[in-house]
């Protein structure tokens, strides 16, 4: 077959998120499951290595026996990333992140975001840098949450995120990836990883990401908003494999008539 | 004294540290940290840190998000 | 979360064929390798259990050293699905399936496809419903190529095919489903198991089908044509087993607007 | 005799059966299919085939493909 | 610019169908209207010269008074096209052109749909081309709706219908083109007149088929379950226009990056 | 026809841009065109009543007969736009902005555009809003060329700008409308008129951008780029006011099935 | 005599032409086609075509359809 | 004197004022605007404003542009 007809292999490399390399690609949220013990086979389920938790106000006298999150999804055993949903100002986010920084033992790593609007949950990108210097002064490795525009994803990247973390599509809207050109323009400006936060909705969806090079997805409705979570989280982690191999494989070039998979020689018998 | 836990009233005698006050708020093993006035209080002062009447203390954990 | 708000798991059901049930839900062609051993290694690389060859004229007294594909993908590992690439008629694909069942042993399960135009390679409806009336009273087993038109779909179940497997864009044009809607309908329609056959370019591709409820894939320059064709292998692999999962834990409904993965309670500190 | 083996004339010794054929076309253990004059000759009775001058032979095999 | 930056434009050619030139490209249904008045100031909006109608059992002594459909849209100014909705077998569509032929003193034009299913409203390309035969061969001229298989279409053309009419999606779904690739492959193999019928379902549908290079499109509920039917009709009239235009224009080649519209001359001030 | 299944028609109301009134909704530039007189027809042929135009450094004794565009689109008749194009701080397009306002006797609408990639042409959102604050206090009436996000936008018109205008695509890049989740987001939270700068490339784009609620469309290169520039202007003129039709009367809901046009009362005679 | 006009009998006195019966149907100027026992009756022929005991006539007419 | 028009040197007799050299440059009717050292001098001004040896003198016109 001639050249310009095979797709083209790329090399392998790790994911290294601020300096630990990590195996899997697949990030998992822990909201929104019915029990703590659906979180833990979720997230199992999806071999993730880095979860996601909120930081919120401790229910005083409440459910004194009930296990706490990090029992469950011990810090031991995962990355713990702590992110600041739910904060509107810079200043709450930061604030939100000294927090988590001391409840974990001065553990830097933090999922920044700030929301600009309840309606749509997209991030105020000016709020976003103000607070990422901030944080960044402060020492935190920062994973930012932002819109898929490239050049705020630049921008973010010059001030010293470990990683850079476009929406694909609202907030928990299931709507997989909106616009795969400023994704891929994003992928192909960055030098810290990529990762797709948000709007995978299925499978297929979190293959698409990778496949247009990003180096991971979080994701966290998709798989506990499933009609069985444990096995969506499964899929995720075999989508996220299968888009990850399949850029590094080089897909084919599209071509917009046929081409007989079967050679014509021999065939007039 | 009156202190302002996590936004409700509180009475405790005085004088109570903040290790004494979490310990009363039988957060258990749970990994919390705590805000007095707006202040981060790290653990390791919890023993040695009075609490004043008026004072706002926050006590915050890690939960289920996204 | 309200259950408008789930998605709906559903049952598992084993891929049975012909009566011989199958594990893999891939089946790939060996057509387009640069090797004997690259269509092994991919095809091992895929975990087909089905595997689709040609039928041409023997060379006579070339290459007598050199392996036969039967050596390399033996009748005692896979089950091989002989097909009519390159007839355009009926006539033509009847007697290639005749020969085909001579030729391993009286096997009659076979691949019908009647082309219509080597530029699409849009099968010939017609004729190949007169190639499926006659081929069903023969005794063979047919898993029939076809276009995306639900009502002919059914009309080939109707006639006692084994399997229905529309196109989802022209073979080896990597272009991916084109018309969901279409294969939805056959799926929704069809008590045999439905395949999408042809035009799959990259492993989301393939999700995206077994998302839609199709019970397997079968595609051959999607792999072969790849920068490296036994990881894309692996990639597919991967890719039809998350569609599946997918497709079982029932997908989180599509919303328009945001909805938060991290409670709103307790943030006010 | 004279026969047609897929498309190229071929010399042969009558009588020749098929099975005869088959040997001198050196297929080695490939798994082939025989047409004479467009119908199918089982493997089983390849011996018993006696070719006749004229005869049109096709031999078929698998290969790659998609 | 350099040639490959600009678009090639094409040359324009009247729309003859069966020996007669149109000026519109719009052709219309008339059901669904929820009065006569209302059909007819939607067809003039639509600009409309061709309008199908049913033909179906005579109302014996109801509403006499009552104008007739022909009374509002009078084969004097409009072509009117009876068509065979509503037929599943090729001898029911049959017999429906016959009558309409006697309905209509003798007019041989009309449009074929034999349909496959009440819930796709496909149509069974089978009996099609069964009745295709048939009518061509005594005399009329046939408008064919057919599924969008490029194979179908030009044995539809080759048996000589005056119009072939792929299907954009189902009838009255207002889905829009599902298959782009399909109806262009129709577009450049036709030597007769592509008419785009049902699926279309607002403007932007109606400017997309003719970009494609379609001659025509055929359209009812698009228009006739709007909000507001005559405001649609204009908009219909508008887009098909617009598109036809652009098509003979010559649409800018796509660019993946961008390319500024002033010059970089005289910048620096 | 129950209710539901109707579409919903929408009053109209005319488009104001700081107090002016205009007809059409159809905004042009005025670069890469072949000569003047090809950009004065097509900008006829394009009705459009506001046209941007670019600030550079006048060429000192080089073609002193040459007309001036300014000769050929003249103040009179056109409402001149100038745009900031090709600057990429705040200080540059404040600084283009007051030239214009002196060049244009006092005139005080402008274009803002703060570039921030010369690849993308992407806007730099931050420098944007520091250039529109310093504008609107300077008593300009701004325009604001902007990226997608629903947050800016509303952020824009907060700070006072007369116009909102999201990018479809990259300039120049003919990729249409990329992401209409967020273009219909931004066009529902405005209280000032959002039209579309950048992205389209052909009629069906124009109509789509109308059709999800846009209150006009800004182009340049769709129509100078185009192989007949002067047919794709008209072709555009009508193309957005069949979006606007089609947007007022009210598109018909989709559904993912057939619904028959022809009654099926008195079908079987 | 006894007729079927569009699936509903229909008593009328013999000899009916179907130029009669078409006038007694009131299809006001309504262009219609006629159907008798499956076999079109042209325009042209309704004044010579005589009903007879149990005929089956559709009558249809062009109506509003996409 | 010494100018710097647009970027380019220009030798100018003094005393000159803009509105000499904007006639000196030909510009014919267009509309034109002139920065003088980093500052607009409005079109009223011109005939008053004196142009000094080592003035920084940009002119602008309006082109295509989209």
């Amino acid at each position: 077959m001639s050249d310009n007809m095979k797709g083209v292999p790329r090399a392998d490399k790790p994911l290294v998120i601020a300096g630990k390399t990590y195996r899997s690609r697949l990030l998992t949220g822990t909201g929104k499951y019915a029990s703590h013990e659906e979180t833990r086979l979720a997230t199992e389920a999806a071999g993730a290595e880095i979860v996601t938790v909120a930081i919120r106000r401790s229910n005083i006298g409440q459910d004194k026996g009930q296990p706490n999150l990090l029992d469950v999804l011990p810090p031991s055993k995962y990355t713990i990333l702590p992110n600041t949903a739910g904060c509107y100002t810079a200043d709450d986010a930061v604030r939100t992140c000294r927090l988590a920084r001391e409840l974990l033992d001065g553990a830097t790593l933090v999922k920044l975001e700030v929301l600009g609007d309840p309606k749509t949950l997209f991030p105020d990108v000016e709020q976003t840098l103000v607070a990422t210097r901030t944080l960044v002064a402060e020492g935190f490795e920062v994973m930012v949450y932002t819109n898929d525009d490239p050049i705020i994803a630049k921008r973010l990247e010059e001030l010293g995120v470990v990683a850079v973390m476009p929406l694909a599509a609202p907030i928990g809207s299931g709507l997989g990836i909106r616009n795969s050109y400023n994704i891929l323009t994003i992928v192909e400006n960055a030098k810290v990883p990529v990762l797709v936060d948000a709007g995978v909705g299925t499978a297929s969806d979190a293959a698409v990401a990778m496949e247009l090079g990003c180096d991971g997805v979080l994701m966290n409705t998709a798989i506990a908003a499933a009609g069985d979570p444990v096995r969506m989280a499964r899929a995720m982690r075999l989508a996220v494999e299968a888009g990850r191999e399949a850029w590094l494989a080089g897909r084919m070039p599209r071509r917009r008539y046929a081409s007989a998979s079967s050679p014509n020689e021999g065939l007039s018998f | 004294m009156r202190l302002t836990v996590n936004g409700d009233p509180m009475e405790l005698p005085a004088p109570t540290t903040l290790a004494e006050l979490a310990a009363r708020l039988e957060l258990g093993g749970q990994r919390v940290a705590f805000e007095v006035n707006g202040t981060i209080v790290p653990r390791s002062q919890r023993d040695a840190h009075a609490l004043r009447d008026g004072d706002k203390v926050e006590v915050v954990s890690a939960i289920g998000g996204g």
